[in-house]
């Protein structure tokens, strides 16, 4: 394994009484992908904002363990020197800033990197070739971009900063297949060019055929980790994360109804509304 | 325990106790006991009046400080209670309700409304006597309520008055009357129309509000008119502003304001050379720099008391005020009834009454005020509270006519 | 015909110093997203800075003094206060610049008590000729210092990064603060400039035509509310046209009042309001004002 | 599809057939915002009673379909018509009134009402009480805050929802909420159900249980459903019409099998020739090359002028063609 | 339904907050205590006027007046989200409109006297009115931009006061003609009821409470039920709140035209308190004083608006009245601070304290102090990621 540029120990994290991340370690190689799973509430986004310091924004706090990125600590720092020290993150739904048009939107990506001019319009060529479509918007503002075209800007508007990692949280959310396999795809040239990635991700087939690495979150522990193929293999990650391998669901809707209701819990018909 | 009365004390609280020290029989109303009366203070030292409100409240309790070394009155001792209520209407009842029952009477009330709130409650039961410091006409009429000195009509009749005999004012010209909104400045302006009608002028109204401090427009709008004359019923700030643009302006007419309009602190701004030019105010008494004795020694006992103040004409007001009170409380000792009503029935007796400050008061007549002179002074850099005297206490012909109804 | 301009003139020289006073409001609003019913006390507290270091730094110094604590103290506030509020819903910040406003104003009344203060500035009294009309100096001085103010504003925020991190800011602390966005120090400076024109407007408010500095400045804040509205709060364009339209209202109304007496008496000081109310009617987010936008 | 072997219906005997809800359609609809047009004459039916579907590239407009489908926009031109009824022009609630409802793409919740709160919100429609009846207690208002209640739990326990029901909607995880947004749909007791990505964002298990909801209102309530979703598998066994759209406008139509065979959406949507079991995980774990830059136009069609909306500093005039709400462009939050 | 909903279900089950809709569980022992508490305050709330001084009484009756009002408010702002400064507007209309209604028509002002109760009434609606004139631009108007448009409410209802003389009395306002229900008349004229003298504060005492109590069951009623959903609604997400069919711009108007009724009511009471109405009192202070009310209660529940009522508005009178004695505080005139002062320093710090420290208001502190005391009894387990944030 390569030399890790993030490494996470022992971290515990919580919102208030809410306690969303206990002892989780892990390691992101430099260069490579490093995917995170698990289902919805298992502390994905928490980790990747513990990561990028701002917690606090969401009424949250870490409460123990370490985060070293490449050699030096980052818990106790505030996102903005985070950022200096060359970590970006997407964060979940987008966050466009919705007011502000989309090329103010990359400008605002560059804020925190210290690049100068010249780097700056480097950096914004490349967004802009990867998503000529925010070039042609450039002007409107970004919270009337659909859904996908506002995925774009965000992913556009954090590789302004040229991270050295880059925390992406579900950057597939919402996006049209092809849309997703660019995604995917960019994130894959991104790695190509030397940025290590650490990707949560729900739709797990994504991640694990990007990533080398994976871990998997449950209820704020670390769970499973390994290799991609490992994970990819394990029959636990296929039937939970994957949506395949449960041979009697067989990830068919109408299965999946079968079961629920062969389960007995017994969730009952819904019948119609008489006034 | 309840407040359920017995019955030996029910009834109006107006009954007291007999048993005076001196074995005379001397009836006392509520706020006197043995060797105390109370006295009550609703003043504003938080609010828009604060700064009238802090040298009202000084001057009396200074006063009332000298009345105790000497002896008090009625061999009681004085006691003065403050409640600052901010000019918030709710204070205001409040307090006034709160000290009701413990005071005999008010030396001071600020807020025409507030006083004209509890004036029938006052009028009807409770009777006692209060020394409002506003000088409206809305206020007359009560035989409990008082104010010392001429209302703002009459005291705007007389300064047209003075206008017209020593500034060359005549037939068909023109006044500009910059004037607050209310009834300090609408008491001003009745003055002024029916003095202004008596004598073929012709008044220019400007109403506006304390908040107004830049008085370009209105002084513009005059200026444009062709006023001979300025009169401002308003605050001092704006009566520096409006000499202040008019000089600016080249509109060099005499400018009068009434009692409130001028504070000592604007000779120290930059507006000082406008008011030390033409600039005059009408008051009910001698200015707190005079030389007289009255004046002189109120302004050398308040310095040695708040070194750091500064006097102001709120220090005559308050002086003059606690005075009154005190004085009919010694009439009315006199008269071994000191109750609210042997305190109402004194002020009555007081229809001659030289308080020192260079004016004759009447406080017999309910419908009128105490009197109708106006002292015309004018701005001084070298007197203290920065007023001395143009003309001496006069009425105009007008101000004697000038309908009551 | 000459009325007329007069009026025109002396309003406009009244309104750029209430647009000085809008456009704190606006870059304060831009960058934090709060209605700030506190600036009646930074305008004052500048004021009083500037005058009681008046007589032993002289009149420059004392301004510069008043510039820099208004800033200061809205540095402080946003520290203190606007940056601890965890909730999303800004009419709730709004309410505590109100409770910060009555503990300043108090505090401030306190300490100027019957006080008249005088800055005592280089202008003077002196009037100055344009056409027929003549106005104070200080109003020229005050149109000038509020045109270049604005425009260099309205540049920064356009073109400047601090005016991208400024905008980023205001609508989403937790996604500026990804993209490295200093946010304590870009709120705390928004803060800090709209202290530091208070201050100025302050200056302006308590020379000649005005007498002074006293505890009542503050309340010709109050101008400025119709003033942002009608230009919009976001804008600080707006703003400079806002405060015009409020100044030349008031002056106009003020001027023709025996012509509008029907509407009762001192309509000067109101037809600003009505004005706003017509121009939301109109225009319910201001001439200038960015209509809210979003989708779902 | 086989929607017959969907829902197994347990107690036929309440089952009383729904009467068929009224046909929604689409004709030559049109929404322009400044300068960009989002729909271009799109036309499509949505029959009684069916899953109707909606796929199209990020941008195509299929948001905005639903925006004027459920009044937060107005078209530029064009109609929609729900049996007789002519829907373009209604504000919002007089359409929500025919029993019309949605869930939103990016969830609008209440953060701090509870679940339960929030579903009987959807039951505005259906309700009477005023603030005078409420304010007062009345009889009537009581009882009809009983009754719609315990439907309201219905619902949720048809959805697995019941033990939240005193919890704030905003604390729960993504996917409760997007199925609190579908109870709060359900509880307006629509009549056509338009779901703007439902399961977007939800775990296998739980787009499982959603699709199986979908399915099951359908079959038991026999409501009308449009469907906006991405992830094809589900579209595919879902629906029973699909309809394409790519910038704005409608590029293939017809039954699930045909349209996932048509080149034209594969190139502009699947980017795959993607057969007919491409489900959204296989579509990832390949390698796919789209072979044609998806955010460009393609050929032949003008690129959306973008003169749109000025920086934020500038007045900004309604567009004169702009959706409307209430008298504004665009919706406002 | 999946095992991770299920890991959910487990902690947000044991301890849901139990919202107003929630389902209800067999009663506890709190829910028997807590009827037991209301029946002793409210028996305690009757019996004061035997005890307390008029004083009091007085303060108290401000208090329930502001309280009714800041119900208003609190369902205009806290509860639908439409900021209002124009509150005292409102109230100013409650307030003359009684007078105009009730008034001696011989006594030198417009007076129609009418019987006061319907002059109480109407004055009510009349206020409701005035707001309904006001709704369609305040449906119009988002946030600040309807904030301070209300605010040229204020300055238009004091320039009127101040220049309708025949209505309003201008400067000096009018005095208030005492209510009088069915030959009972809340003046002054003392009613000894076991031997305690009655006059109007005591007997207004009684109509205070039961105007109070019948204002917030009512407010409570809304927001409660289909009414207080759509407001909230409204207030959280406009567009969704339209498409799930809340009308939301009648709504927003209807909101707006209660909550000047609520003003209006609160106003006929302050005026029957005062016995005088003067316009300066219904100024911009007393607009924000209401603002303040709300947030330092609580936005969006009566309760909340009737704690801040009475912190608002019986802590200047508690440090007026005891400024001798309290430390810090000086009696007028004597330098130093003074209790108007401190009092304005303590509900402007309260109003900033609310917010940062308490979000929620006071009615939330017994709530926070019972979950704070819970976590500590507990420790720092970990309760599974759905427990719900106190
Ligand atoms: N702002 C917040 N306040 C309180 N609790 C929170 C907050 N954000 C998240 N949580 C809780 O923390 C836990 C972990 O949440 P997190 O968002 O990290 O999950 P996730 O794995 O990203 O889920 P998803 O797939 O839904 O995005 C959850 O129980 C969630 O309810
Ligand atoms: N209110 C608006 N003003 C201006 N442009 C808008 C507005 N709403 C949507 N658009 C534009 O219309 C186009 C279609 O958007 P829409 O949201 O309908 O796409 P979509 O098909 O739902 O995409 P996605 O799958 O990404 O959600 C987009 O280019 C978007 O930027
Ligand atoms: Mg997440
Ligand atoms: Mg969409």
């Amino acid at each position: 394994m390569e030399a890790a540029i993030l490494r996470v120990r022992g971290l515990a994290a919580g919102y208030g009484p809410v306690h969303a991340l206990s002892s989780v370690s892990l390691e992101v190689p430099d260069g490579a992908v490093t995917a995170v799973l698990g289902g919805n509430g298992a502390g994905k986004s928490t980790l990747l904002r513990a990561v990028s310091g701002t917690l606090r924004f969401q009424g949250g706090a870490i409460t123990g363990g370490t985060i070293e990125f490449a050699g030096e600590r980052l818990d106790g720092r505030n996102a903005a020197q985070i950022v200096a020290a060359g970590v970006v993150q997407v964060p979940e739904g987008r966050q466009v800033f919705a007011r502000m048009s989309v090329a103010d939107n990359l400008r605002a990506g560059a804020l925190g990197a210290r690049h100068g001019r010249r780097g700056e319009q480097e950096a914004r060529d490349r967004v802009l070739g990867l998503f000529p479509v925010l070039a042609e918007r450039a002007h409107q503002r970004a919270g009337l971009l659909s859904g996908g075209e506002q995925q774009m800007l965000a992913m556009g508007r954090a590789l302004m900063a040229r991270p050295r990692l880059l925390l992406l949280d579900e950057p597939s959310l919402g996006l049209a297949p092809m849309m997703a396999a660019r995604i995917a795809d960019t994130v894959r040239e991104i790695n190509d060019q030397g940025t290590a990635v650490l990707l949560v991700e729900q739709n797990a087939a994504l991640a694990l055929g990007l990533a080398s690495r994976a871990v998997v979150l449950e209820n704020g522990t670390v769970a499973l980790s390994g290799t991609a193929d490992e994970l990819a293999a394990s029959d636990e990650v296929r039937r939970r994360y994957l949506g395949v391998g449960d041979e009697e669901a067989a990830a068919d809707a109408e299965a999946g109804i079968r079961a629920e209701h062969d389960h007995s819990d017994g969730r009952p018909t819904l019948r119609r509304w008489v006034a | 325990s309840s407040k359920a009365e017995d019955d030996n004390t029910g009834g109006g609280g107006n009954a007291g106790n007999g048993d005076a020290g001196d074995g005379e029989s001397l009836a006392t109303g509520p706020g006197v006991t043995d060797d105390t009366i109370s006295l009550g203070a609703l003043t504003d030292m938080t609010g828009p009046y604060a700064t009238l409100g802090v040298s009202i409240t000084q001057a009396q309790q200074l006063y009332v400080k000298e009345v105790n070394e000497e002896g008090g009155v009625c061999e009681r001792d004085l006691e003065l209670t403050t409640r600052d209520h901010g000019y918030d209407a709710s204070q205001a009842i409040s307090a006034y309700n709160e000290l009701e029952p413990n005071v005999l009477a008010y030396t001071q009330f600020i807020g025409s409304p507030f006083v004209t709130a509890i004036k029938d409650q006052v009028d009807s039961t409770d009777h006692a006597v209060i020394v409002a410091q506003a000088w409206t006409a809305s206020l007359l009429g009560s035989e409990y309520i008082h104010m010392v000195g001429s209302t703002y009509d009459v005291e705007t009749i007389n300064a047209i008055d003075f206008l017209v005999d020593e500034k060359g004012l005549s037939e068909g010209d023109s006044i500009g009357h910059v004037y607050f909104e209310g009834d300090y400045g609408e008491n001003a302006l009745e003055g002024a129309r029916y003095a202004a009608e008596e004598l073929g002028l012709t008044i220019s109204e400007q109403q506006i509000k304390p908040t107004d401090e830049d008085m370009t427009a209105q002084v513009g709008t005059l200026a444009r008119e062709g006023v001979s004359a300025i009169i401002v019923s308003a605050g001092p700030r704006q009566a520096a502003s409006v000499a202040g643009v008019a000089a600016a302006a080249g509109l060099n007419v005499p400018i009068i304001g009434n009692n409130s309009a001028f504070a000592p602190q604007l000779l120290a701004t930059d507006a000082a050379p406008a008011l030390l030019n033409e600039f005059y105010i009408a008051a009910p008494t001698l200015p707190i720099g005079s030389e007289e004795e009255g004046p002189s020694t109120l302004a050398e006992a308040y310095l040695a008391e708040y070194p750091d103040a500064t006097l102001d004409n709120g220090v005559v007001a308050g002086w003059n005020a606690a005075r009154l009170v005190t004085d009919a409380l010694r009439i009315a000792c006199d008269n071994n009834d000191l109750t609210r009503e042997g305190v109402a029935a004194a002020m009555q007796e007081l229809n001659d009454y030289d308080n020192a400050f260079g004016i004759v008061h009447d406080f017999s007549d309910p419908a009128n005020p105490s009197s109708l002179e106006s002292f015309i002074l004018t701005p001084d850099t070298d007197t203290p509270g920065g007023l001395v005297v143009e003309r001496e206490a006069f009425v105009s012909e007008l101000a004697e006519s000038f309908p009551r109804e | 015909m000459t009325t007329f301009l007069e009026l025109l003139i002396t309003g406009i020289s009244l309104g750029s110093v209430y647009a000085l006073i809008a456009l704190g409001f606006v870059i304060i609003f831009k960058s934090t997203e709060v209605v700030n019913f506190a600036h009646a006390s930074l305008l004052l507290a500048g004021g009083y800075f500037a005058v009681v270091s008046r007589d032993t730094l002289g009149f420059w110094l004392a301004l510069l003094v008043g510039i820099a604590g208004a800033a200061l103290l809205g540095m402080l506030l946003e520290f203190l206060i606007i940056r601890r509020y965890r909730g999303r819903d800004h009419s709730v910040l709004a309410i505590v610049t109100i409770g910060i406003d009555i503990v300043l104003i108090t505090e401030l009344a306190r300490r100027i008590g019957p006080q008249i203060f005088s800055y005592r500035d280089p202008w003077g009294n002196t009037m100055m000729q344009l056409g027929p009309v003549s106005i104070p100096q200080t109003r020229v001085a005050a149109f000038v210092v509020a045109a270049a103010l604005i425009t260099v504003f309205l540049l920064a925020f356009r073109y400047t990064s601090w005016g991208v991190a400024m905008r980023a800011a205001a609508e989403d602390r937790g996604t500026a603060a990804l993209m490295g966005v200093r946010l304590g120090w870009i709120s705390a400076s928004a803060w800090a400039v709209a202290g530091a024109l208070a201050a100025v407007a302050a200056l302006f408010l308590s020379i000649f035509p005005t007498t002074g500095l006293d505890r009542e400045t503050g309340l010709i804040a109050l101008k400025a509310f119709p003033a942002a509205i009608i230009g919009g709060l976001d804008s600080t364009t707006g703003a400079l046209a806002g405060g015009l339209i409020v100044g030349v209202t008031q002056s106009l109304a003020t001027g023709y009042q025996s012509e509008l007496s029907f509407l009762g008496n001192g309509i000067g000081d109101l037809a600003p309001y009505l004005v706003m109310v017509v121009v939301l009617l109109i225009r319910p987010a201001g001439l200038f004002g960015t209509r809210e936008l979003s989708r779902v | 599809m086989s929607h017959e072997v969907s829902g197994t219906p347990t107690d036929t005997t309440v089952l009383d057939t729904p009467p068929a809800p009224p046909r929604l359609e689409v004709i030559d609809l049109t929404v322009r915002f400044a300068g960009l047009t989002a729909l271009d004459g799109v036309s499509f039916a949505v029959e009684p009673g069916s899953i109707h579907a909606v796929i199209g590239p990020n941008g195509a407009g299929k948001s905005t379909c639903f925006n004027v489908l459920s009044g937060v926009y107005r078209a530029t031109s064009g109609s929609v018509r729900l049996g007789e009824r002519e829907l373009t022009g209604l504000a919002p609630e007089r359409i929500a009134a025919l029993g019309v409802a949605r869930t939103f793409q990016n969830l609008a919740l209440s953060d701090h009402a509870t679940v339960a709160d929030t579903m009987l919100l959807g039951r505005h429609r259906l309700t009477r009480t005023g603030f005078l009846a409420a304010g007062l207690r009345l009889p009537s208002a009581v009882r009809e805050e009983a009754r719609h209640h315990e439907r309201m739990r219905e619902i949720a326990a048809f959805l697995g929802l019941e033990r939240y029901l005193g919890v704030p909607a905003g604390i729960l995880p993504y996917g409760l909420q997007k199925l609190v947004e579908l109870g709060r749909a359900l509880c307006m007791e629509p009549e056509v159900l338009l779901l703007d990505e439902p399961i977007a964002g939800m775990t296998p298990t739980e787009r499982r249980h959603v699709a199986g909801v979908i399915a099951a209102v359908r079959e038991n309530l026999g409501v009308s459903v449009l469907l906006v979703e991405h992830d094809m598998g589900v579209v595919m066994r879902l629906a029973d019409t699909v309809t394409v759209l790519d910038f704005g406008r409608r590029i293939a139509h017809g039954d699930p099998e045909r349209v996932q065979n048509d080149p034209e959406v594969a190139r502009a949507y699947l980017g795959t020739n993607g057969g007919a079991e491409t489900s959204s995980a296989t579509a990832f774990t390949g390698t796919p090359e789209p072979k044609t830059d998806p955010t460009a136009p393609p050929a032949g069609h003008p690129a959306p002028d973008t003169g749109a909306p000025e920086a934020s500093d500038t007045p900004e005039g309604s567009p004169p063609d702009g959706p409307s709400d209430g008298g504004e462009a665009g919706a406002t939050r | 339904m999946s095992d991770l909903l299920t890991r959910v279900r487990r902690g947000a089950g044991e301890k849901g907050p139990g919202g107003p809709a929630s389902g209800r569980p067999g009663r506890t022992p709190r829910d028997l205590v807590t009827p037991g508490l209301w029946l002793l305050l409210g028996l305690v709330l009757m019996l004061l006027p035997f005890y307390l001084e008029a004083f009091w009484l007085r303060a108290g009756l401000f208090a329930m007046a502001a309280a009714i009002g800041a119900i208003g408010l609190n369902l205009l702002t806290g509860a639908t989200g439409q900021l209002s400064l124009g509150h005292a507007f409102f109230l100013a209309i409650g307030a003359y409109g009684y007078c105009v209604f009730a008034g001696d028509p011989d006594a030198g002002v417009v007076g129609f006297g009418m019987p006061p109760l319907l002059a109480m009434v109407l004055a009510v609606l009349l206020a409701g009115a005035a707001g309904g004139i006001f709704s369609p631009i305040a449906g119009r108007l988002r946030g600040a931009y309807l904030g301070i448009a209300t605010l040229a409410l204020i300055f238009i209802g004091q320039h009127v006061l101040f220049n309708a003389h025949d209505l309003t009395g201008g400067y000096n306002g009018r005095s208030v003609p005492p209510l009088d229900i069915l030959g009972f008349t809340f003046d002054n004229e003392r009613v000894m009821v076991a031997s305690v003298p009655f006059q109007a504060v005591e007997k207004l005492w009684y109509l205070g409470l039961i105007l109070l109590v019948l204002g917030a069951l009512f407010a409570r009623g809304i927001l409660r039920s289909r009414p207080g959903r759509a407001m909230n609604a409204i207030r959280d997400h406009r567009i969704a709140a339209g498409v799930m069919g809340v009308p939301v711009a009648r709504y927003r108007g209807a909101v707006f035209i209660i909550s000047s009724m609520y003003a209006g009511l609160a106003g006929v009471l302050l005026a029957l308190i005062f016995q005088r109405t003067v316009p300066s009192y219904f100024g911009l202070i007393l607009a924000l004083e209401y603002l303040a009310m709300i947030v330092i209660g609580g936005l969006g529940t009566v309760g909340g608006a009737v704690l801040g009522a009475f912190f608002v508005t019986v802590i200047p009178q508690v440090l007026t009245r005891y400024s001798e004695a309290l430390p810090l505080v000086s009696a007028p005139g004597t330098g130093g601070v003074a209790p108007g002062e401190v009092s304005r320093y303590l509900y402007g710090a309260a109003v900033v304290a609310a917010v940062l420290f308490l979000p929620g208001g006071l009615v939330r502190l017994p709530a926070v102090l019972r979950a704070r005391r819970a976590r500590r009894r507990a420790g720092t387990t970990d309760t599974g990621n759905m427990e719900v944030p106190s």
